[in-house]
């Protein structure tokens, strides 16, 4: 039944493909029909996923068509079920935002290539996550980058967008050889490409899981955007129009977790330097992105760089699991895993919603500097609004679900703290970690919110702002509602993960605890709304007969105050960023006021990344160096060339004759 | 009488070396014209006693190898050698005594090699395999060595004055047919050759094949 | 036997008869009956095997398998090329008197090569194939043209006439074991094969391997083969990679078929994997950054023959896996010249610096060139993805990971390389006043067809073609 | 006790001490000065005043700028229902409630910055960004602290942990627990913005750090601020009391009567520390707190190198 649904979903999804390109120039049409087989689709597969998350049946399917080699096997278990829920959600509220935001390119550029791959881009992430054969695993996978990157190139006449796609062309295939050169390992043990033969040959030894388990770190990390294989990710989002970026960032690169969580499954009891290895690399991940993201003046970038950040989050959760898994402790096993699937679609949910409120504001404005914005709360309540309640989620804090898979992962690390030996020690590590990430995105939501949406305009683009469309708030306001919900009801959500959880995890049920503090969560968020609803009618009460005047701010008595003078977000991140200066490459161009009467003063700054600037590009071009020696073979000469032929003849006959000879 | 098959390709040999020394082109053309009457002389001389292949067939096979060996292309080369106004070698890449020298090394070279590779079959001619190795590999060294196109062509046909000579191994069990299209294939071959050397020369207004290698990376 | 002799001769004589007549529509009716005719004539052995005379002419599965690769590019090119020839070029009136003859001549000899078993008529056949294409090479009268033409033919025939030395080592190695006249028969060959004398038949190996290996371009015999690629023009481009690299591959297959009957074939296969991986890397080494597109492709033929001979060196399911690879790129990569030869009539450049935002410029070559472009890449889901993923699965199979390894990495650097290239020149605006006239159906429909072909079979794998790759692949060392 | 009276007498304790320990501080900076200073219940006079007096709104601010003081206040109250005062568990507290108390400081302070960016003010957004920097580099201390005192317990709650440390066993790990009281001391004057890390009696804007955010706040709103600071001050002092003072082994009666005492001698320490101790420069800050986390973290290695209880 639910697997059936997943079908249909997927030719709603590929016929609307089609239709919109049939649609050849009608770009009204071509746009309606994507939408609504994106919006369609993704109705039926929520349905199915919430169907096979209530039951328990593991659904295969096989058709005979024949591939060159391997089949067409797709299944639907717990795990699949739970990507396939956060990819046609996330999917869902980015087509309807898509259909509001794109109708700007209208008659400036053709939009039906965007809507064609948007489409395309969700088949393959969930043939991706169905897939029940390496070739068609892999086969997804690359139809997903390709589709990415051509709805990244989509305004390709800018030059920046076009050196963001190629970038990200080239980590993709680098990670895609690491993925192909893992299933030709498992293939090569198990002696086919189906997941269930290679379930069925058992644990490999422990020298092959190893190096399984690394490739998998680097083909998969590289999707997700794991410090130092994120290089592609802060230009391509940014490049991509916003409603991708939310799909991209929201779920795309979720495919990556999903592709390792899948791994861990056919690699049997995993040791402890797996989990520790993972809980560095989230660490990196965690504490690179943000500070990188506290340094960005532009706000997608900005956002990006927090995808590393929320990604080197879900790590973490994965290695405290992977921790508890190594020693048998069902309940910190439990808590890591299920933190990371949690945040997985948490930061589907507040990514996409503050990924669309940056669109919005885009769209609105035209400028991405937020420098350059301010004020427009009042010009964009709902914005404004949508955009506060993502930003205190993506902070994790209460009473949102970001706060909720942030809380399972601590509390696994805190249990995992008494697991035996390493294990112990690495699991105690996440803590001051993931205390200080969340404090640094604190710091940064504050500054991101307040810059954009409070105080005055800092200059005349955002006093032209306007609301967004309907197509774009309301997509907005329901991704901030289910933000809500699943923050004050994490049992809601812990009921959608579980599944997926124990199926990882290789546990029977729930471990005893769970649940109840989870509970907990909705009091401690109903107190606190109730608090704050007394106070608020307790300050209506007191004011009731006291004036409420409006007067201009205090500024030490100086008078001529202008918009220009607020605090910027350079200068906001300074001193947070100031500790870091060695860890964070900034460049500053400072022109300091000097004199008693300073005539002029300039300061700004530009974070160049470090994995990229210091680490890849050296390599690639030492690489690229060792191929270009090699082009001094053609030089033109034709008695050069004879002569490389008669050395080659001469050379293999000595050879080859010579060893027969003897 | 394999004396009298060894005789001739003790001259093969020598006309080669003169070949590989020899700075002027119409002495080089002449040269391989020699060169190729001796070889179209060959499968008489070694296989005509044994009798075991018919004689028609031998004769057909001299015949033709003198017609275009020794008659036909030479005359195609010195006629676009005289079109392209060419006289002189210029300096080759490798000066002509050197190449001299090398050639000479090659010999021994090829000696080695026939010694490595023990000969199948009923010996015929004991220089049989020297002299077709040395023939293969002198023509690779005008080939290589030299910037005429002209004189480039003369090293293709020794390098398949060599080939004929290892043909000669098993002279007479391919069928007639097509040892006359191979002997076809090389006419033509040269033709195309020549017509290309004419068009160079009307092109670049000498047939310097250093004019050609614009072409690179 | 008369089938057979009908498919080499209808082109032959058509083409000799071509070279009598000079009015344009007399030339493209000859062309396009001898490539109609092929095609049936090619369609018909599909439904019954014709037999043959001896092994002189005979069409087994190998056979098969390249005359057909062979029949399909020619219809094509051939459609393609009256578009191309008869309407407005960018540079000199075209002489298709000076064209179309040569081409139908081209054919017959790479029937040839395909139609037959006896290796003296194979050489003759490769030979001619190089004489009769030159002319093509050197179609615009200009010197670049002379000079590939020139080195094109040198070169080849330098190679060729060692591949003749190769055949009479072979030769030489069966009259040492049989009583009879030795007859140069690939089966009287094979039967003798086990107990030839080890050197002679290696020696005739490595003569063959080079001698075929210059026409098939393995690095560092491929000298001739960007110059020539690139000054042809593009419908002979597409043909001389398509079609005429297997050819000269199909001479290399058939001294290894002795080689295995022999016993002997471990150094055959190492010579290959050797040649091949040199190949693949130093042809990835051109690509990169690489400024003319049409050598980009050239290069990427390079390449790709090298993928070949990795695939037979590692025998097993990867010698299927290179059967396959054939047919893919010769579809793909003749398409991709094709194409190019759209992009330089609307250019008016081969230098891939100078143009930009092909797709906008060109709404149909544009994004069809992008999506070979990603199928040459080897990526799903083209058929060469499956193929390239077939050879380097079978080598991690067969544990020989290093090698597996390597491989998968070269193909990655090579997309990434043409990849650099390409794009630029396909994205963003385009850099010249936009076409007046909609693009002729002429110059898109054949690559269109090759580039669906690519994608069909990337998908879905028609039971007869399998079953016959399985027979080839059992014959030429694979396992079927 | 026991029935509702321990909510009871936690919900009074909460509401009615804090200013209290704010007078404490403010008479023994003054005693310690040579000063008669203002009497110790001087703050709740300042709250009721400002409760009574009217407001004046900054030109630019929105309803963010309103919310900035309540949800301030709120959400302190509410930690201050999850740690445990006088007997035993909170009311609020459950298992992990430890990550709920520092992620409701967190969401306090996300709006009160964000009231203060609202204001457009760059003094307002200089102390926000101060704030946030000093917020962000407190919490690793914190939750190492935490570890200390949860992971040997193997629960995750002050109910399970702070009240169930093993004073009978006044023995090996003690020396650890003192160490993570006195890291403990440390992010308490953090987070109250007392000496050394920011001065609340300086005048000069320039220099302050959580002053300068609420400069705009008037009437009620800036009661809130003024109550929720207290609050704050005292749920840490709560804290930090139950690491060095048995309360709840005492239990009942005695037990509050023991918070009481020690939470007011917790002012009395910080009115010390603020009278002897000369303030850091504020780029010296990070480092400072930076160096206590490493402190706690020394703390964890020594429990965790002692192999698991």
């Amino acid at each position: 039944m639910s697997l059936d649904l997943v079908i249909v979903s997927l030719g709603v999804l590929l016929a609307s493909a089609l239709l919109a390109a049939l649609a050849g120039r009608r770009d009204r049409l071509a746009l309606a029909l994507g939408t609504v087989g994106a919006v369609g689709a993704s109705v039926l597969g929520v349905a199915a996923a919430g169907i096979r998350l209530a039951g328990t049946d593991n659904l295969v399917a096989e058709t005979p068509w024949r591939l060159p080699l391997g089949r067409i096997a797709i299944g639907l278990d717990a795990l699949s079920a739970f990507f396939l829920l956060c990819v046609y959600l996330v999917a869902a509220l980015a087509a309807v935002y898509g259909a509001g935001y794109l109708k700007a390119y209208l008659g400036e550029r053709r939009i039906g290539p965007a809507v064609i791959f948007f489409n395309i881009l969700v088949t393959a992430m969930v043939g991706l996550v169905v897939a029940r054969d390496a070739v068609l695993f892999l086969v997804a996978w690359e139809a997903m980058t390709v589709a990415s990157f051509f709805l990244v190139t989509f305004e390709d006449d800018r030059e920046t967008t076009r050196r963001a796609g190629f970038t990200y062309l080239v980590a993709s295939q680098l990670g895609a050889v690491a993925l192909l050169v893992l299933f030709a390992l498992l293939r090569a043990r198990a002696g086919g490409f189906g997941f269930g033969a290679m379930q069925a040959a058992g644990a490999p030894p422990a020298g092959l899981a190893a190096a399984c388990f690394l490739l998998a770190l680097v083909g998969f990390g590289t999707k997700a955007g794991f410090w130092p294989l994120h290089v592609w990710l802060p230009d391509a989002h940014p490049a991509a129009p916003s409603h991708v970026s939310a799909l991209m960032s929201g779920v795309m690169i979720k495919m990556g977790i999903y592709g390792l969580l899948r791994i861990v499954t056919l690699l049997g009891a995993p040791p402890v330097w797996w989990g520790a290895l993972l809980v560095v690399s989230g660490a990196v991940s965690g504490l690179a992105g943000v500070l990188y993201a506290l340094a960005q003046h532009d706000l997608k970038r900005l956002l990006a760089y927090h995808s590393v950040e929320n990604v080197g989050i879900i790590t973490l959760g994965v290695g405290v699991g992977l921790l508890g898994a190594s020693r048998g402790d069902p309940l910190v096993t439990f808590l890591g895993y299920g933190g990371a699937l949690l945040h997985v679609l948490n930061h589907g949910l507040f990514k996409g919603l503050l990924f669309q409120g940056a669109g919005s504001v885009l769209h609105a404005t035209g400028v991405r500097d937020l420098d350059a914005l301010g004020g427009l709360a009042r010009r964009m309540p709902v914005t404004a609004l949508t955009f506060l309640v993502g930003a205190v989620a993506i902070s994790g804090l209460p009473p949102l679900n970001g706060f909720v898979s942030e809380w399972l992962v601590l509390v696994g690390a805190f249990r995992g703290g008494s697991l035996a030996g390493g294990a112990g020690v690495a699991a105690v590590a996440v803590l001051p970690v993931l205390a200080l990430i969340g404090g640094l995105a604190v710091a940064c939501f504050v500054k991101v919110f307040g810059v954009l949406f409070l105080g005055v305009a800092r200059t005349d683009a955002p006093a032209r702002a306007h609301e967004a469309g309907p197509l774009m708030r309301v997509p907005m306001v329901l991704g901030a509602a289910l933000c809500v919900l699943l923050g004050v009801a994490p049992l809601v959500a812990i009921a959608l993960a579980a599944p997926a959880v124990l199926e990882v995890g290789g546990l029977t049920e729930v471990p005893a605890g769970v649940v109840g503090g989870l509970a907990s969560l909705t009091s401690v968020a109903g107190v606190l709304l109730g608090v704050t609803a007394l106070l608020v009618l307790a300050r209506a009460a007191l004011l009731r007969r006291r004036s409420v005047s409006v007067g201009p701010v205090w500024a030490c008595g100086y008078e001529g105050v202008t918009p220009r003078m607020q605090y910027t977000a350079a200068s906001f991140a300074e001193p947070v960023l100031a500790p870091f200066g060695a860890a964070i490459q900034r460049t500053v161009h400072a022109e300091l006021p000097s004199g008693y009467f300073p005539a002029s003063a300039r300061y700004d700054d530009h974070v160049s990344d470090m994995a990229g600037e210091r680490l890849l590009v050296p390599a690639a071009r030492r690489v690229l160096a060792a191929f270009g020696r090699v082009r001094v073979l053609q030089q033109g000469r034709l008695q050069l060339y004879l002569a490389y032929v008669f050395v080659t003849l001469l050379v293999l006959l000595i050879w080859q004759v010579g060893a027969a000879g003897r | 009488m394999t004396g009298a098959a060894d005789a001739l390709l003790l001259l093969v040999l020598i006309t080669g070396l003169f070949i590989v020394w020899s700075g002027r082109l119409a002495a080089c053309v002449r040269a391989i014209a020699v060169q190729g009457a001796l070889l179209a002389a060959l499968p008489l001389v070694m296989w005509a006693p044994g009798g075991d292949v018919p004689v028609a067939h031998l004769v057909l096979m001299s015949v033709g190898a003198l017609a275009v060996k020794a008659g036909i292309i030479p005359a195609l080369l010195l006629r676009s050698a005289r079109e392209a106004g060419a006289r002189r070698e210029v300096e080759p890449y490798v000066s002509l005594h050197v190449s001299a020298l090398l050639g000479a090394g090659l010999v021994v070279l090829s000696l080695w090699l026939a010694r490595v590779l023990v000969p199948p079959g009923p010996v015929t001619a004991t220089l049989l395999l020297p002299a077709g190795f040395a023939t293969v590999l002198l023509g690779f060294l005008m080939l290589v060595a030299r910037k005429y196109a002209v004189t480039q062509v003369v090293g293709y046909l020794m390098l398949d004055n060599g080939v004929f000579i290892f043909g000669q191994t098993l002279a007479g069990s391919i069928p007639v047919v097509v040892e006359l299209g191979i002997l076809l294939d090389l006419l033509v071959a040269v033709f195309v050759m020549g017509i290309a050397i004419y068009h160079i020369g009307r092109e670049f207004d000498h047939i310097d094949t250093r004019a050609l290698n614009s072409l690179r990376d | 036997m008369e089938h057979l002799a009908a498919l080499v001769l209808v082109p032959a004589l058509l083409g000799v008869a071509a070279l009598f007549v000079r009015g344009t529509r007399l030339q493209v009716g000859a062309l396009l009956a001898g490539a109609l005719l092929h095609l049936v004539l090619t369609g018909a052995a599909w439904v019954r095997r014709p037999d043959g005379y001896a092994d002189y002419l005979r069409l087994d599965d190998v056979g098969m398998l390249f005359l057909s690769i062979t029949s399909v590019l020619f219809a094509a090119v051939a459609v393609y090329a009256v578009g191309y020839l008869t309407g407005p070029t960018h540079d000199e009136p075209a002489r298709l008197y000076r064209f179309v003859p040569y081409l139908l001549l081209f054919l017959a000899a790479m029937t040839l090569v395909a139609v037959t078993r006896h290796f003296a008529v194979l050489w003759a056949a490769v030979e001619a194939t190089t004489l009769s294409s030159a002319p093509l090479v050197y179609f615009y009268r200009r010197g670049p043209a002379l000079e590939a033409a020139w080195k094109y033919l040198m070169i080849c025939s330098v190679g060729i006439a060692l591949a003749l030395l190769g055949t009479f080592f072979l030769g030489a190695a069966e009259a040492a074991v049989t009583t009879g006249p030795p007859g140069l028969a690939l089966t009287d060959l094979m039967r003798a094969a086990p107990v030839m004398p080890r050197g002679w038949l290696r020696a005739a190996f490595v003569l063959a391997l080079v001698g075929y290996g210059t026409k098939m371009g393995l690095v560092p015999l491929h000298t001739w083969l960007p110059d020539a690629h690139s000054q042809a023009p593009s419908p002979v481009s597409a043909l001389l990679s398509g079609a005429l690299l297997n050819c000269a591959f199909l001479g290399v297959l058939r001294f290894f078929q002795v080689c295995l009957a022999s016993g002997d074939a471990a150094f055959a296969r190492t010579l290959l994997l050797l040649l091949g991986f040199v190949s693949i890397a130093v042809a990835t080494a051109f690509l990169i950054g690489q400024r003319d597109f049409k050598r980009l492709f050239a290069y990427s033929s390079v390449e790709n023959v090298g993928i070949l001979a990795v695939g037979v060196g590692l025998g097993g399911a990867a010698t299927f896996g290179a059967m396959l690879h054939a047919v893919n790129h010769s579809f793909a990569k003749a398409g991709l010249f094709l194409l190019a030869g759209n992009v330089l009539r609307s250019y008016g450049t081969t230098d891939a610096g100078e143009i930009r935002g092909a797709v906008r410029q060109l709404p149909l070559s544009g994004p069809l060139l992008f999506a070979l472009f990603l199928a040459i890449g080897g990526l799903p889901p083209f058929g060469l993805f499956m193929s390239e993923f077939t050879i380097f699965q079978s080598a991690i199979g067969d544990g020989r990971t290093r090698l597996g390894l390597l491989f998968v990495a070269l193909l990655a650097v090579a997309f990434l390389a043409m990849a650099g290239v390409l794009l630029p020149m396909l994205q963003g605006e385009s850099n010249r006043p936009p076409a007046t006239a909609r693009e002729r159906a002429l110059a898109v429909v054949p690559p269109l067809l090759l580039a669906a072909a690519v994608l069909a079979l990337g998908v879905y794998l028609p039971r007869t073609l399998d079953t016959l790759l399985h027979a080839v692949a059992g014959v030429v060392g694979g396992t079927s | 006790m026991n029935g509702p009276i321990p909510v009871l007498v936690h919900a009074v304790l909460l509401v009615m001490l804090p200013p209290l320990v704010l007078g404490v501080v403010g008479k023994t900076k003054s005693w310690v000065a040579g000063r008669i200073g203002p009497p110790i219940w001087q703050p709740y006079a300042d709250v009721l005043k400002l409760l009574r007096k009217g407001v004046v709104m900054g030109a630019p601010t929105t309803w963010v700028f309103r919310a900035g003081p309540i949800v301030g206040l709120a959400s302190v109250l509410v930690a201050g229902l999850i740690v445990p005062l006088a007997a035993g568990a909170g009311p609020l507290s459950f298992e992990g409630d430890v990550i709920a108390f520092a992620a409701l400081l967190g969401l306090g302070r996300f709006f009160t910055m964000a009231a203060a960016l609202d204001t457009g003010s760059s003094f307002e957004g200089m102390g926000a960004s101060r704030e946030a920097a000093f917020g962000a580099f407190t919490e690793p201390g914190l939750f190492l602290v935490l570890a200390i005192v949860c992971v040997p317990a193997r629960s995750v709650s002050f109910a399970g942990a702070w009240t169930a440390l093993p004073w009978d066993a006044w023995g090996p790990r003690h020396p650890v627990f003192l160490l993570a009281a006195a890291a403990l001391f440390v992010v308490l004057l953090a987070e109250n913005a007392r000496i050394p890390v920011d001065d609340p009696a300086t005048h000069l804007e320039l220099t302050m750090v959580h002053e300068v955010m609420v400069l705009d706040h008037s009437g009620p709103d800036f009661a809130f601020i003024v109550y929720g600071g207290a609050v704050k001050l005292f749920v840490f002092a709560a804290l930090l009391v139950h690491l060095l003072l048995p309360v709840p082994a005492a239990g009942g009666w005695v037990g509050a009567g023991l918070l009481v005492a020690g939470v007011l001698g917790v002012g009395v320490l910080v009115g010390a520390v603020e009278s002897s101790v000369a303030r850091l420069r504020l780029t010296r800050v990070p480092g400072f707190l930076i160096g206590v986390a490493a402190l706690a973290a020394v703390g964890v290695a020594v429990l965790l190198a002692r192999g698991q209880p």
